[in-house]
C-alpha cells in the first residue's frame, strides 16, 4: 500500500463499518444463545467483515443488492438500519421485515436492498433479473449480488451468469468465498479451478481477491463499479475469505481441521489486518478504540431496543400475502 | 365485437397492455419468432427485442430474472412454453416469486403473469401434456387463471398483466385455433365464475378446456330435459364459491370436471367446500371427473383413457339424476 | 422394543437396509457430517464416503444423478435435507423419476427414497417451513409417506426402501426427538393407515405431527365422553380409504386435520372422497382444518396463526357434536 | 487422413450407419407429414448424422447412452431395432416403449440406451447418475451422454459436469453443437465461448470437433472412450455440425438467413463427405449405392410394418405406472 496516496477516511470508514458488523453479528449471537430471543438459525459472518465493508463501499444507496442466508454485514454495509435489523432478527414490530422474514430473509427497500434469501444460488438470478429491471428502465443504477462458494455448484450460477453477458446488464457478482458449504469443505465438492474459471468461461471479467483484504477490496470495487455503471457490462469477483465460526450460530464446527480456525483468527482476520494498516499510517490506537466502542455500545443498544418492542400485531399474520384472493378476505 | 382465436385473444390483451405501459414486456424461448405457438407473432416488430426478449434456455432464470426485474419496477410477463418446462422453474416460483412480498414485510411486489400452456395436446407423451393447475392453488400468494374461451383468455390476462400479484396462467394448448367472440370492451373480474348454462338439476363446475366439454354436455342433457348449470370458474385461486354453492343449492346435485388427475386435484377442493358448507342438502349426489392417477401416453389410444369428455359429463349427470333430490 | 427418537429410528432402518443391500446408498449435502440434522450420523464410519456421499450443493444433480444411477441397478436415498429445497428438483423428480418407467414402457424402474424433511419448525420463516406433500399425491409414478411415530419412521422407511417405486418421504423436522417405543420386528404395508385411537362419535383424519395432535384431541375428548377415533394415514399415496370409509359409516362424522395449507391440501381429496362414498350418511358433518393460505411469517406469534393445533380439533369435534348423527 | 492405415470396414461401416438413420428419419417424416401416422412432433437430425455415427462407434453393447429429443441416430446407432423404434413413432404394440413414450422418449434398454428425454439438458445429470450407478457397482462401462448446445444454458449444465469432476465418473458429455436451439441460433443467447469452455472451467478435459468428419469424431471417441473405461474420469466432447431442417418436421425454419442450409447441405453434408472419402480410397460408388439401397429399403420396410401394426390394448393405459398404488388396482 502506498502510505502517501492511502485515503485516510475511507480507511476509517471501512474500519468503522467492519466493527460495526462484527458487533451486530456479537450481539444477534448473545440473543439467540444467552437470550433465547432469536428463535430461528442465524448465520453469523465472524472473519466476513471485509468483504462486505468493502464490496458495498462504492455502491450508492440507489444501487441494488442483493444476497444470502449469510447478509447482516451486506445489509449493515449497504446502509440498513440495525435497530430495525436486530428487531427483524428478535421477530418484533418494526423489523425491517415486520417480523415475518427474520435473519434469511432481511430486506430493506429504503436502501434498495432487495433481500437475503433462504435458498442458496436463488438470488443469482434474481440479481441478474434486478439489473435487467434496471437495464429496461434506462437507470444507471448498478446490482450487486454476492452468494457463497457453496453457491457456485447450483444450476443458477450458469443460468444467472449467462444471462446477465446475455443481455448485458449492469451487474457485479461477488463469489464471497468462505471456504465451507454448511459442514463441507467447498473444494471437495467442486470440480475445476472453481468459481472465477466457471464465470470467465461464460463470458465475465473476473478478479479474485484477498478477502480479508478491505483496502485491495474497496480498491478493486470502486473501479469495477464505475466500469459496470459506465459500460453496462457484467464482471465478476472472487473474494476469498473465512468463516472463523460454525455454520450457524449452534455450530461448533468441530469438523474443521485442528488449529485452522484459530490461525485464521490470529493470522487472517480483517479487522485486526485494517488496525494494522491503520497503525501504519498513523491512525492512533485511541481512535481505533473509541470506533470499537462505539461500534458495540450502538450494538448493544439495538438488541436492548429491540428486546423492549413487543411482536407483532398477531393480524399482520395474514397481510401482505396477496391483494387479490387474499386471506384477508376468503375463507379456504 | 369480432370472431377472432383462442391464441391472437391472447395476444391482442398482450398487444394492448404493452402499449399501455411501457413497464410491461415478454420474455421467453424464441418470442422473437412468434414463440412456440406463434401467441407472440409480430409483437417483437412493435415492440423491439428488448421487450419482446428471447431467452435461452435457461427456465430458472427466466423466472427468476424476471422476478428480479418485477421488484425493481417493471411487469413480466414470462413465458414458459409448455407447463412442464415450469417444473424446472419451481423454486423461483413457489419459493421465490410467491413468498417475496409476505417474507419481505410488504416491501416489494412482483406484479407478474407466468403463462405456461397446459394440457393434452394429441400424442405430446408425458412431459408435454400435463396439467398442474392445482398445485399452484396450494401456494399463497399467487393467483390461477384457467381460461376456457377466447373472451376469457382476452380479459383475463389483461386483467392478470394489470393485477400487482404474481399470476400463473394457464392457456390450454388445444384450444390456440378455437374460435369465438371477443368483445375487447369486456373486463373480467379475477375470481369471478362465467356460468356458461342455465338448469335446475345439476350443477357442473369445470374451467378450461374441460369447461367447454361442459357446456356440450349440458346441450346434450337439455335434449333430454335435464337442466344442467355449467360453472366455468375460469380462475381457481380466488375461485367464485359463492356461484358454486348458489347453483348447487338450487339443483342439489354436483359435478366436477377436471383433466387433470382427479386426485388431489381441484375438483377435491371444490367438493370438500360444497361439503362442508351444503352438505346436508346434497345428500351425497356429487361426483368428481379427472384423469386417473396413470400417466400420459404417446399412443393415441392410450391418450384417450386419459380424457374426461362430454360423454362422461353427460353419464355422470345422468347417474346423479337417478338419485332423487328429495331423499338422499 | 425400545425405547428410541424419530431420527434414531430413521437411521437404524437406514443401517439395516444397507447392511442387507450392498445397493442401497445415500446422497445428500453434509452427510458425511452426519446430515443437517443428524440423521445419518455415524453411517459413513461403517458404510464409508461412496455410500453415504456427500453431495454438492446441487439438489438438481442430487436428484437427477440419483435418479441416473437407480435406473442402471442401485437403490438410492435422496436427502433434500429440507422439502423446501427438494423445489429446486422438481422437473427431476416429476418430470423424470415419476414418469420413466411408464414412458419407457417399464423398461426401467426407480427404486428410490426421497426424503423430505418437512414442516414448521421455530422461526424458519416461509422458505424452511412448508408442506407440500399434496402435490405428491397428485404426480402419478411417486408413493408419498408422512410418518408420525419412531415406530413408524422404523418401519414406513425400511418399506420405502425395499418398494421399487420411487417414494417421496416427508419427516417432519418438529418430530426428530420424539421419543417412543420401535419394534424392528414390526413391517409396515405402504397404504395402511393406523388406527390411533378407537371411537363410536367421530373419525379424526390426520398424518405426519398433526396426527399425534389428533391423538391428544382424542384424550381430552374422551374426558368428555366423546369417541374418537384417530385414523393416521401414514401414507397418503395409496391412502387407506377402507380405513377412514369404514369409520366414516361408523361414527357418521368427520374431521380432517393437516398442518400444510387447506386449499388444495389433502384433506380435501379425503372430504372428497368421502363425499361421494356415503356423504348421504355423513349429512354434512365433515370438517377441514388446515393452514390458512397465507405463508408462515419468522415471528412466533405470527407463525403461530399458522397452526392446527389439538385445541381446534377438539372445537371441530365438540362443534360436529351439536349435529345430531341421526338428522341432517 | 492416411490412406494407407485408413480402415475401410470402419469407414463403410460408418457410412451404412449414417445412411440408415437419414432413411429412418425420411422415413418418420413421410408417416408424419405425408401419411398422418405420427401424431406427436418429431425433431429429425438430418445433416447430424456424423455424430451419431462417430460418437457411437467405440461403444460396446452394454456401455450406456442417453439422448435428447433429437435421438433416433444416437438410439440407431447404438443397435436399437429400427422396427420397434418406428412403432414407437407410430405408438403401435411392440414400440420400443410399448407406444407410451413415442420419439422424444424413445429408450432401448435391451441396448443400454437409457432414453430420450423431452426437457432440455435433464439428461446431463441422469447420465452422470448412470455413470454413478457403474462406478459404485464397480463395472467398467462408459456412458455417453449427449445433448445439444442449447442445453448448455440450462442449470444441469452445470450440476451434471460438476459431479462427474466431483465422483470422478466413467462418462463422457457430448455436446452436438448444431447452432440452433428451436429458431433461435444459439450463440446469441450463449454468453462466452460456449460449451467446451464451461466444460473445461468445470475440469473436464474437452475436445472441439468437426461435426460432419464421422472418420474424425470416430478416431477421437475411440481414444477417449479408452481412456474413461481405463481411467474412469470424466470428459467433453464439442461436436459442431448443422441441423439441415427444421426443428421439427413442421418447422420450414424460415427463420435462417438465406443460404444458409443451402450451403451447408452442397458443401457440408457428412454423408457426402464420408463419400467422398471413400471415394479417395477406393471405395466404388456401386457400394455406396448398395448401402444407400440396402438402409432405405430397410427403412422403408421398417414404416411399412409398423404402420400394419394394431395400436397398443387400451388396458395398457394404466400398466407400468407403479407398483403400489398402481391406478390399475386403485381407483382414484
Ligand atoms: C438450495 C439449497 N440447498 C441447501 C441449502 C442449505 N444450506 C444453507 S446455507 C448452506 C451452505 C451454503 O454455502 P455457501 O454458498 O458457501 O454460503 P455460506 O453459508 O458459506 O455463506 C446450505 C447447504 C439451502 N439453503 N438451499
Ligand atoms: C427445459 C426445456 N425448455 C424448453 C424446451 C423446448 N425445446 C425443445 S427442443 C428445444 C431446443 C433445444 O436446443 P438444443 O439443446 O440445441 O437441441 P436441438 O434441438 O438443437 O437438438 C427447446 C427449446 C424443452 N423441451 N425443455
Ligand atoms: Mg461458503
Ligand atoms: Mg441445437
Amino acid at each position: 500500500m502506498n502510505q502517501a496516496n492511502f485515503d485516510r477516511e475511507r480507511g476509517v470508514k471501512l474500519l468503522a463499518t467492519m466493527e460495526r458488523i462484527r458487533a451486530f453479528e456479537e450481539n444477534a449471537v448473545l440473543a439467540a444463545e444467552r437470550d433465547k430471543l432469536v428463535l430461528g438459525a442465524i448465520h453469523p459472518s465472524f472473519g466476513q467483515e471485509a468483504a462486505a465493508a468493502g464490496v458495498l463501499w462504492p455502491l450508492r444507496t440507489d444501487d441494488y443488492l442483493i444476497s444470502t442466508h449469510r447478509g447482516h454485514g451486506h445489509t449493515l454495509a449497504k446502509g440498513a438500519d440495525p435497530i430495525a435489523m436486530m428487531r427483524e432478527l428478535l421477530g418484533r414490530e418494526g423489523g425491517c421485515c415486520g417480523g415475518k422474514g427474520g435473519s434469511m430473509h432481511i430486506a430493506d427497500f429504503n436502501v434498495n436492498m432487495l433481500g437475503a434469501n433462504g435458498v442458496v444460488g436463488a438470488n443469482i438470478t434474481i440479481g441478474a433479473g434486478a439489473a435487467h429491471g434496471v437495464k429496461l428502465q434506462g437507470g444507471d443504477q448498478v446490482v450487486i449480488d454476492i452468494f457463497g462458494d457453496g453457491a457456485a455448484n447450483r444450476g443458477p450460477f450458469l443460468e444467472g451468469l449467462n444471462w446477465a453477458v446475455v443481455f448485458q446488464l449492469p451487474i457485479l457478482f461477488v463469489c464471497e468465498d468462505n471456504q465451507y458449504a454448511a459442514t463441507t469443505k467447498t473444494t471437495s465438492v467442486t470440480g475445476g479451478d472453481g468459481p472465477a474459471a466457471r464465470a470467465a468461461s461464460l463470458g465475465l471479467p473476473t478478479q479474485t481477491l484477498d478477502g480479508n483484504d478491505v483496502e485491495a477490496i474497496a480498491d478493486a470495487v470502486t473501479e469495477t463499479i464505475t466500469r459496470i455503471r459506465n459500460g453496462g457490462r457484467p464482471e465478476f469477483l472472487h473474494v476469498i475469505t473465512y468463516r472463523q465460526k460454525g455454520h450457524t450460530s449452534f455450530d461448533q464446527a468441530a469438523y474443521r481441521p485442528d488449529g485452522e480456525a484459530d490461525k485464521q483468527m490470529a493470522d487472517n482476520d480483517p479487522i485486526q489486518r485494517q488496525k494494522n494498516v491503520l497503525a501504519a499510517v498513523g491512525v492512533a490506537a485511541d481512535e481505533m478504540q473509541a470506533i470499537h466502542d462505539a461500534a458495540q455500545a450502538e450494538m448493544a443498544g439495538a438488541l436492548q431496543t429491540a428486546a423492549d418492542t413487543p411482536f407483532p400485531d398477531e393480524a399482520l399474520a395474514f397481510t401482505d400475502v396477496q391483494d387479490v384472493g387474499s386471506p384477508v378476505v376468503e375463507a379456504f | 365485437m369480432a370472431v377472432t382465436n383462442y391464441s391472437d385473444a391472447a395476444r391482442e390483451a398482450v398487444r394492448e397492455a404493452m402499449r399501455a405501459d411501457d413497464a410491461v414486456w415478454c420474455i421467453g424461448e424464441d418470442l422473437g419468432r412468434g414463440g412456440v405457438f406463434g401467441q407472440y407473432r409480430g409483437l417483437q416488430d412493435e415492440f423491439g427485442p428488448a421487450r419482446i426478449a428471447d431467452a435461452p434456455i435457461s427456465e430458472a432464470a427466466i423466472m427468476g430474472a424476471a422476478f428480479g426485474a418485477a421488484i425493481v419496477g417493471t411487469r413480466p410477463i414470462v413465458e414458459m412454453r409448455f407447463s412442464d418446462f415450469a417444473l424446472c422453474a419451481v423454486d423461483e416460483l413457489v419459493n421465490q416469486i410467491a413468498k417475496a412480498r409476505y417474507m419481505f414485510g410488504g416491501q416489494s411486489r412482483a406484479p407478474m403473469v407466468i403463462r405456461q400452456p397446459m394440457g393434452m395436446w394429441r400424442s405430446s407423451a408425458a412431459q408435454h401434456s400435463q396439467s398442474l393447475e392445482s398445485w399452484y392453488t396450494h401456494a399463497p400468494g399467487l393467483i390461477v387463471i384457467c381460461p376456457s374461451t377466447p373472451q376469457d383468455n382476452y380479459s383475463l390476462l389483461k386483467a392478470a398483466i394489470e393485477c400487482d400479484d404474481p399470476v400463473v396462467y394457464f392457456e390450454h394448448k388445444n384450444m390456440w385455433g378455437l374460435e369465438g367472440d371477443v368483445d375487447t370492451a369486456e373486463a373480467a373480474v379475477i375470481g369471478e365464475a362465467r356460468t356458461r348454462t342455465h338448469g335446475d338439476d345439476v350443477t357442473i363446475v369445470s374451467w378450461s378446456q374441460t369447461a367447454n366439454f361442459a357446456v356440450e354436455a349440458a346441450e346434450t342433457l337439455a335434449g333430454e330435459g335435464i337442466g344442467a348449470q355449467v360453472v366455468d370458474l375460469r380462475s381457481l385461486w380466488p375461485w367464485d364459491k359463492n356461484a358454486v354453492l348458489d347453483s348447487v343449492n338450487k339443483t342439489g346435485r354436483l359435478i366436477v370436471a377436471h383433466e387433470s388427475v382427479a386426485v388431489g386435484g381441484f375438483g377435491a377442493e371444490v367438493v370438500a367446500i360444497v361439503s362442508e358448507k351444503v352438505g346436508a342438502a346434497l345428500q351425497g349426489r356429487v361426483r368428481r371427473l379427472g384423469a386417473p392417477r396413470a400417466l400420459i401416453a404417446y399412443a393415441p389410444n392410450l391418450e384417450n383413457k386419459m380424457r374426461v369428455t362430454a360423454e362422461m359429463i353427460v353419464d355422470a349427470a345422468r347417474d346423479l339424476m337417478q338419485k332423487s333430490k328429495t331423499k338422499g
